[in-house]
């Protein structure tokens, strides 16, 4: 843990049978900043989230962290890096408590093994301890605190959308990328969980790779922000830039937002 | 009295009485207990497996057989006076090489178990019996084929465990007095290490992958090699098993490791609840005994008759109980016979989290 | 405790009539113990030798017991699993005096050193397999079944003249019948100059086609079956629908009356036989006929098979080693052991005759070679009366 | 005001022993289009379950009260019976048949259609033209369309059984802005076809545009109801739900959060 | 050159009657996600019910009786026990199956004892010679059947509604109820076919060559585990593909056992299994199976 370092996507290619999801796309995630993906519905943003996870492999192109070269690592070697993720879909065990989702973040950082647990050695004990009052810190500072001991599964999904950001924070990382992360709440929940992926921004010095359709977040949250429209980077800057950029308007927006006249 | 102590006096209580039983039930009883422990050694482990990794598996028998096979080449007599290949090594280094054999050879085919899931693994481990059959049957040398071979009595620190009789207050202490405190010891051991295994670290990273195994690896868990290592100490468990089981046969046969007793091992972790400790233990104990105490008692009991007399035979009736009750527990205790409302002190299971899984090991989305 | 003075159970000590006693007997009753297979694979044989001996008892406590005891029969059925075989043996063994019935060899063998060891139980299983000679405690009622695929095979060269560089097939199943049998027409043939063509099976194998085939491709000039009935019928069948037409012999277990039912009926009439230890059931000599009719009178919905005389066989000899004890006036377990080797000839009346005294051979040497014959009871007739071939006596045992 | 196709009175719904709606009233009148909102958890998807009979595959059930189409009664009744009647939902979170290829979801969607092969043509073509890629794709596995396209084939399928009453639960989730117009224009379309629909969606501003009439559900009970563009103008609605007056004060906790006074900050963990 | 033809049609057209099991397997995994153990007995109920209502009825009559009756007997289990089941996971129900064997098992092996029961069947111990190499006639049928019902449940499968409820009933329940589907018509309809075809199995299973049905006639329906894996659980062209396969490799290891001799004796028993697992190194979701999908 040498300080953030910046997350450097130079032509990265993505295709599948007769389809190519993401087509040469570059761009760069600087050190403690929000940068924002957008584009239409298929336009391949979960699916560079899925190669920077090393849940897909890449065509062709390179994702750099620092200097380390991403593509050829396994999903678990990446997340040792510092990389963490959450999911569109939502990926949590039904029955697992929230504690317990919560520390599974916690396993990268953690040791003890089949054989200190199974025996209990005093040394596992010691970890337990400490890594699990820094859980407690961590759902302390999402809100989460009463629902520690409830089944993940059985909760409203916009808790879970927070859960799931737990269990990424959990992980300690350096690059943080969400995916979709305010889907499904309404807009006083948005709101709060912003808030959130700024502090978090600005306390812990991260980077975070951001996916959202909600507009109104994005320009609040996002440093820069990148548009992909069919696998193709169509704009990139700031989100002022961005959202005027006719291209983008056609592509994502739509010509006038408020077409829907209240009635 | 605060529910803590009562739990602790329920424990102390089963503790003597377990512990006192040697010196009043016979052979019979004794050695019913032996193998009713070996069996729950063996179902902690393919409920490590099956309940909390959601790997369905075949082959249980078959480390259960390289368990007892390993320990009887490892003990066996290095003299050719058997014909049968003996390393003669000490009795209790051979037995805890035999259970990192079946470690190892679970090792070998964790390529498969990492490659192939669900229902294609179960099968794929079925494999694993029937060649494990050809082998048994076959490497006469090793496991002196179709009548298997004789088990080395085990001995420690040149006390025998085996028919010589000891005298301890006035009872004479045979193979099964000692192999019932071994088999406590053993079973103690293997529930209390699998009970931290699963409440720990290890025990929530194969709860996620078993029910999100792309999210688990994202999330920084090795995912094939923490589902080989537990499909490796499922069959370490298997191997221990095994093993014990070896010594209260006294003699090993091939016939017994085959599918029937895969089977019967899944029935048990499902009778007693898949993904708890306790549940292995209840489930092993009633499939094991159910067959004894019917066999035992058929003249007395209404419905089984005595074998020769028509009607059902108490080897049926057996059957019959425990194919129902496999069924039974599924349909009307999820949680298997642990999750029985018993007293809180009785049920161990209470605080072993990991409930039955019940998500399916598919992720699709978005 | 209860368990303190108690020397594996049983009432040590001499019964009233000064006849020194053990375990298994009590002043007025003897116990017998049978492990059996009612339910499992071999339930059919099971459920044979099981009545055949009830019948036994019963008839021999009609006509007043033995020394002066009722004799009495605890039945366990243990599905032939390994684990219930060795649970029965264990909860019996403290209560009986011997087992006139043990089926599955394999869990002969488990127990054999506890046999020998400390329980000194006597014990004719129903399993006849070389590998459980040499006990003193364990006989065999019969050949075993390498001397009978011996004698088969001696039969099958006399009769139908095989000479020296002839194949024969022996389809045996996996296991030590098989196994033990393979060991017999090996010999055999290799002291006739026969080759034989090995074609190993398992019980849940039942269409012998590819089997079949493959010893024709070989051009075998006739086929020992050391499997199940139903693998017997399977052979004889596709032989005889694809053109070969050689002579077929059977192990003792390879027939039951049922298989002349099936559509291979007219093929095992033409081409089949079996190697017994004693008449079949039908026969109209000796003992049979008798037991024959009280049998079917006991049990009239029952099948009369060969698992008849082999049962009740076992324990009438059982009970003769049990007499001459207590004329020795020691029915004590190894008193009872002792009387059962000083059986030197014993006519069974059953066309065999018995010498118990050496426990590296079995009881006898000899076979009968019956044929398939629809009318008689149990479906078997005799061919050839017993005989023990030259080289059965020549089989060489370590 | 015209006769209700939905009338749900006095419905309480239990999970084992977690009560999750308390005497809910909700009706949808005959073809109009009627929103339900409220925070995550206030039991918006349990209302859908409990009107499409799905309840008992998340242990639930209904403990009380009635729900009704048009005459008939639908609490107790079978989901396939439910939809035989003309009552189809796009469930929440898109649920599409992730094996099945995207033209085979769409088959399934057409099972409990009321009309004949003409009309299941019909509503293919009319899918096709709303959501072009589900022609593009028609081969391809479901589980693998990205989230957006997933949530089209949800919409598209139910689309397929020409329902009567539509139940919406989130259909705007993960759709991109131009997407999410798109999928307005659909649901006015259809109901200016005929078909009545129940909304449950967190943009609510979109959701009061949509409807006629809506409510607000509060932790299990209806705390609003009536016309929507009086709840539109309401206050409470437009704080809570529209997010309209706390805009500053997100800003506002946003900055109290940086600063670390309102709530703790986060502070960076050292082994 | 002739035996090694004679193998080859003697495995085909043992093959298609396990393909006729294996199918029966797919299309209950196909339907409700369950690896079917209890199909061995479901195939001896069949059977048995054939053969005791010949005693009655003619052999076609008792041939229907005995489809009709597993069918029957297929529906009432996914009735009685595979509906009631609440949870989700598939493999707790697979282990229910076990326990449904146990049971019909026992009480089958009760009423069938030691017989031998034998059918009346039309073909008896013919042949059918072309060219070199011989086949009994009831392989001809059984291959033909085989075939026959293969086709029609792949078209089935692929065009007609039930084939698309089927699917999505195996996927997603909620979902499934949510399309209209009848879950439990759909789930039960799949349990009654897969016991027709395995009473019909049965009688393939029990006719010349072999000498009849016994109580361990159900234990031939193992070998339909490798091949439903062979050509991939939710596959009905896998069935057939894995069945043959099966069916070959077991007649070629058998007929040249003496060459293979240094594989162990009786290798042939084991060579499925070896197929089985090296067609799963390289395909782990078998040769036609769907590949499990992993997008997060
Ligand atoms: N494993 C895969 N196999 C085949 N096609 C895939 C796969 N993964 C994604 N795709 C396709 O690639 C395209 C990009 O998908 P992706 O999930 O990246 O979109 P997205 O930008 O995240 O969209 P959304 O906003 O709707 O989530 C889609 O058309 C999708 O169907
Ligand atoms: N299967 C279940 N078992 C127990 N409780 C449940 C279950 N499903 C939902 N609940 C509870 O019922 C309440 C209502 O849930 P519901 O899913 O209907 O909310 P919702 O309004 O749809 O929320 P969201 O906006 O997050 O989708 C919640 O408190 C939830 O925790
Ligand atoms: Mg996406
Ligand atoms: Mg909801």
């Amino acid at each position: 843990m040498n300080g953030p370092q910046p997350l450097t996507v130079t032509g990265l290619t993505v295709r599948f049978a007769g389809l190519t999801a993401l087509d040469g796309v570059g761009f760069t995630v600087a050190p403690g900043t929000v940068h924002a993906l957008i584009g239409p519905n298929g336009a391949g943003k979960s699916t560079c989230f899925n190669v920077l996870s090393g849940v897909y492999r890449a065509t062709s192109g390179s994702v750099r962290l620092g200097g380390r070269e991403l593509t050829r690592e396994t999903p678990h070697a990446i997340a040792s890096l510092g990389v963490a993720r959450t999911f569109q879909n939502l990926a949590l065990s039904a029955h697992s408590t929230v504690a317990d989702t919560l520390l599974l973040g916690r396993h990268r950082l953690t040791r003890s093994g089949i054989l200190a647990s199974g025996l209990r050695l005093p040394r596992a004990a010691r970890e337990a301890g400490r890594h699990t009052e820094r859980m407690r810190e961590i759902a302390a500072f999402l809100g989460l605190e009463p629902y520690l001991d409830a089944p993940a599964g059985l909760l409203p999904y916009g808790v879970q959308k927070l859960v799931e950001l737990g269990r990424a924070l959990c992980m300690e990382p350096d690059v943080l990328l969400l995916d979709e992360p305010i889907a499904g709440m309404n807009p006083t929940e948005r709101q709060h969980t912003a808030a959130l992926i700024a502090s978090v921004r600005d306390s812990l010095g991260l980077s975070v790779l951001l996916v959202e359709h909600d507009m109104g977040v994005v320009m609040r949250l996002a440093d820069t922000v990148t548009v992909l429209d069919f696998g193709r980077k169509i704009a990139e800057g700031t989100p002022g830039e961005v959202q005027n950029d006719p291209e983008v308007v056609r592509a994502y927006l739509g010509e006038h937002q408020e077409t829907e006249t209240p009635r | 009295m605060s529910e803590r102590l009562t739990s602790r006096l329920g424990w102390l209580l089963g503790g003597v009485v377990l512990l006192a039983m040697p010196f009043y039930l016979e052979r019979f009883w004794l050695q019913a207990g032996v193998f009713a422990m070996a069996a729950a050694i063996g179902a902690i482990g393919l409920n490590l497996l099956t309940g909390s990794a959601g790997q369905l598996s075949l082959a249980h028998a078959f480390f259960l057989a390289v368990g007892a096979y390993g320990y009887c080449v490892f003990a066996g007599d290095s003299g050719s006076a058997t014909g049968l290949t003996g390393w003669g090594l000490p009795p209790v280094l051979a037995a805890v090489l035999a259970v990192a054999l079946a470690g190892a050879v679970g090792g070998l085919f964790s390529p498969i178990a990492g490659r192939v899931r669900g229902p294609y693994l179960g099968i794929a481990t079925l494999a694993l019996i029937f060649i494990g059959q050809h082998v048994l049957l076959n490497a006469h040398d090793l496991t002196g084929g179709f009548n298997g071979r004789a088990v080395p009595p085990l001995s420690v620190f040149g006390f025998a465990f085996d028919d010589s009789a000891t005298v301890v207050a006035g009872v004479p202490f045979r193979s099964m007095e000692k192999l019932w405190y071994l088999g406590l010891a053993l079973l103690a051991a293997g529930a209390l290490f699998a009970r931290g295994v699963l409440r720990g670290r290890p025990g929530r990273a194969i709860n996620a992958i078993r029910d999100h195994q792309t999210a688990a690896g994202v999330i920084g868990i090795p995912v094939a090699r923490t589902r080989g290592a537990i499909f490796v100490l499922s069959s370490m468990y298997a191997g221990l098993a095994g093993v014990l089981l070896a010594l209260a046969f006294q003699h090993a046969v091939p016939g017994y490791f085959g599918i029937v007793l895969s089977l019967e091992y899944l029935a048990m972790i499902v009778i007693g609840g898949l993904g708890t400790v306790s549940g292995a233990v209840i489930g092993a104990a009633f499939v094991t005994l159910i067959p004894q105490v019917l066999t035992k008692y058929s003249e007395s009991l209404p419905l089984v008759s005595a074998p020769g007399t028509g009607g059902v035979a108490p080897g049926e009736a057996s059957r019959y109980l425990y194919g129902a009750a496999v069924v039974a527990a599924v349909l009307f205790l999820p949680g298997g016979l642990a999750r029985l409302p018993v007293p809180r002190w009785a049920r161990k299971g209470a605080r072993d989290k990991a409930p039955a899984p019940t998500s399916r090991n598919m992720e699709v989305s978005t | 405790s209860g368990k303190a003075d108690d020397s594996d159970g049983g009432s040590g000590g001499e019964g009233g009539d000064g006849v020194a006693t053990d375990i298994g007997v009590t002043d007025d009753t003897i116990t017998l113990g049978a492990l059996t297979d009612m339910t499992g694979p071999y339930a059919t044989l099971g459920a044979s030798v099981t009545q055949a001996q009830q019948l036994w008892v019963k008839q021999t406590n009609e006509a007043g017991g033995i020394c002066d005891r009722r004799i009495e029969l605890e039945v366990r059925d243990h599905a032939y699993d390994a684990e219930q075989a060795v649970s029965a043996y264990t909860e019996l063994t403290p209560r009986v005096l011997a087992f006139p019935q043990f089926i599955g060899s394999p869990y002969v063998v488990a127990v054999k050193d506890r046999v020998d060891g400390q329980d000194h139980v006597l014990i004719t299983p129903q399993a006849w397999s070389a590998s459980l000679l040499g006990s003193e405690y364990i006989h065999m009622v019969g050949p075993t079944y390498d001397i009978e695929t011996v004698n088969a095979v001696s039969y099958l060269a006399e009769e139908y003249g095989l000479s020296e560089g002839d194949s024969i097939g022996h389809v045996f199943f996996e296991g030590d019948y098989g196994e033990n049998a393979l060991e017999g027409s090996r010999y055999a043939a290799g002291e006739l100059g026969l080759t034989v063509e090995e074609q190993r099976i398992r019980p849940t194998d039942e269409d012998m086609t590819a089997q079949v085939t493959a010893l024709a491709r070989e051009g075998v000039s006739a086929i020992v079956v050391s499997a199940g009935p139903r693998q017997a019928a399977s052979v004889a069948g596709v032989a005889a629908a694809s053109g070969l037409e050689v002579p077929i012999i059977g192990n003792n277990s390879a027939f039951a009356p049922q298989i002349l039912e099936t559509d291979a009926a007219p093929a095992l009439l033409a081409s089949y036989h079996v190697a017994s230890p004693g008449l079949p059931i039908g026969a109209d000599e000796g003992a049979v006929p008798d037991l024959a009719e009280a049998y079917t009178a006991e049990y009239p919905d029952a099948l009369l098979d060969n698992g008849v005389v082999a049962g009740y066989n076992s324990i009438s000899l059982v009970g003769r080693a049990i007499e001459t004890a207590c004329e020795a006036g020691d029915l004590t377990r190894q008193g009872v052991a002792d009387a059962m080797a000083t059986l030197t000839a014993e006519d069974d009346g059953f066309g065999a005759v018995h010498d118990f005294s050496d426990p590296a051979n079995p009881s006898t040497l000899a076979s009968y070679i019956l044929r398939p014959d629809e009318s008689a009871p149990g479906g078997l007739v005799v061919e050839r009366e017993a005989a023990a071939s030259d080289l059965a006596q020549s089989f060489p045992r370590e | 005001m015209t006769a209700a196709v939905l009338r749900v009175r006095g419905l309480c719904v239990d999970y084992g022993p977690v009560r999750a709606l308390t005497g809910v009233d909700v009706e949808v009148p005959d073809g109009a289009v009627t929103a339900v909102l409220g925070a995550n958890g206030a039991g918006k998807s349990t209302l859908l379950r409990a009107v499409s009979g799905t309840l008992r595959f998340h242990g639930g059930a209904v403990t009380e009260g009635s729900v009704a189409l048009g005459e008939d009664r639908l609490h107790g009744v079978a989901p396939a019976r439910i939809v035989a009647a003309g009552v189809v939902q796009v469930p929440e979170g898109r649920q599409v048949f992730a094996r099945m290829t995207v033209a085979d979801n769409l088959r399934a969607g057409a099972l409990g259609a009321r009309g004949g092969r003409a009309a299941v043509r019909a509503a293919l073509k009319r899918v096709h033209e709303l959501f072009p890629v589900l022609a593009e794709r028609a081969h391809q596995r479901a589980g693998l369309l990205s989230g957006g396209e997933q949530q089209m084939l949800a919409m598209g399928r139910a689309l397929m059984a020409g329902p009567r009453l539509l139940l919406l639960d989130e259909p705007s989730l993960g759709l991109s802005p131009l997407m999410t117009t798109r999928i307005a224009r659909t649901v006015r379309e259809i109901n200016a076809q005929g078909t009545s629909v129940l909304l449950v969606e967190q943009n609510a501003a979109l959701a009061l545009k949509l409807a006629s009439t809506a409510c607000v559900l509060e932790n299990g009970r209806v705390a609003l109801a009536g016309d929507a563009d009086e709840l539109a103008a309401s206050d409470e609605v437009r704080r809570r739900y529209l997010g309209v007056a706390d805009e500053d004060a997100a800003t506002e906790t946003g900055a109290a959060v940086a600063a670390g006074t309102a709530r703790p900050a986060l502070s960076r963990w050292s082994a | 050159m002739t035996a090694f033809l004679e193998y080859l049609v003697h495995g085909l057209s043992l093959g298609a009657v396990y393909a006729l099991i294996a199918l029966g397997f797919v299309i209950i995994f196909k339907s409700t996600e369950v690896v079917n153990f209890a199909h061995a007995s479901l195939l001896l109920a069949g059977g048995y019910i054939a053969v005791r209502a010949q005693e009655s009825v003619g052999f076609w009559a008792a041939l229907l009786a005995g489809v009709a009756g597993a069918a029957t007997l297929g529906a009432l289990l996914e009735w009685a026990v595979i509906r009631r089941y609440r949870g989700a996971d598939h493999s707790v129900l697979a282990i229910v199956t076990i326990g449904i064997d146990i049971v019909l098992l026992t009480e089958l092996a009760r009423r069938i004892g030691p017989d031998i029961l034998t059918y009346d069947d039309p073909w008896g111990d013919a042949l059918v010679t072309v060219g070199s190499v011989t086949v009994p006639q009831t392989r001809v049928a059984a291959f033909v059947t085989a075939a026959l019902l293969i086709g029609l449940f792949l078209a089935a499968f692929r065009w007609t509604s039930w084939g698309v409820a089927m699917r999505a009933a195996a996927e997603n329940r909620e979902t499934a109820a949510l399309m209209g589907i009848r879950l439990g018509r759909v789930s039960s309809s799949a349990w009654a076919v897969a016991g027709a075809l395995a009473a019909v199995a049965a009688l393939f299973l029990s006719v010349f060559p072999t000498s009849g049905l016994d109580r361990a006639t159900g234990e031939v329906a193992l070998a339909a585990f490798p091949a439903a894996i062979i050509g991939g659980l939710d596959s009905t062209t896998g069935a057939l593909v894995g069945g043959l396969t099966v069916g070959v490799t077991e007649a070629l290891t058998t007929g040249y056992a003496a060459e293979l001799d240094f594989l162990g004796n009786g290798f042939g028993h084991i060579a499925p299994y070896v197929v089985m697992v090296l067609v799963l190194l390289a395909r782990p979701a078998g040769l036609f199976g769907t590949r499990e999908l992993s997008r997060v």
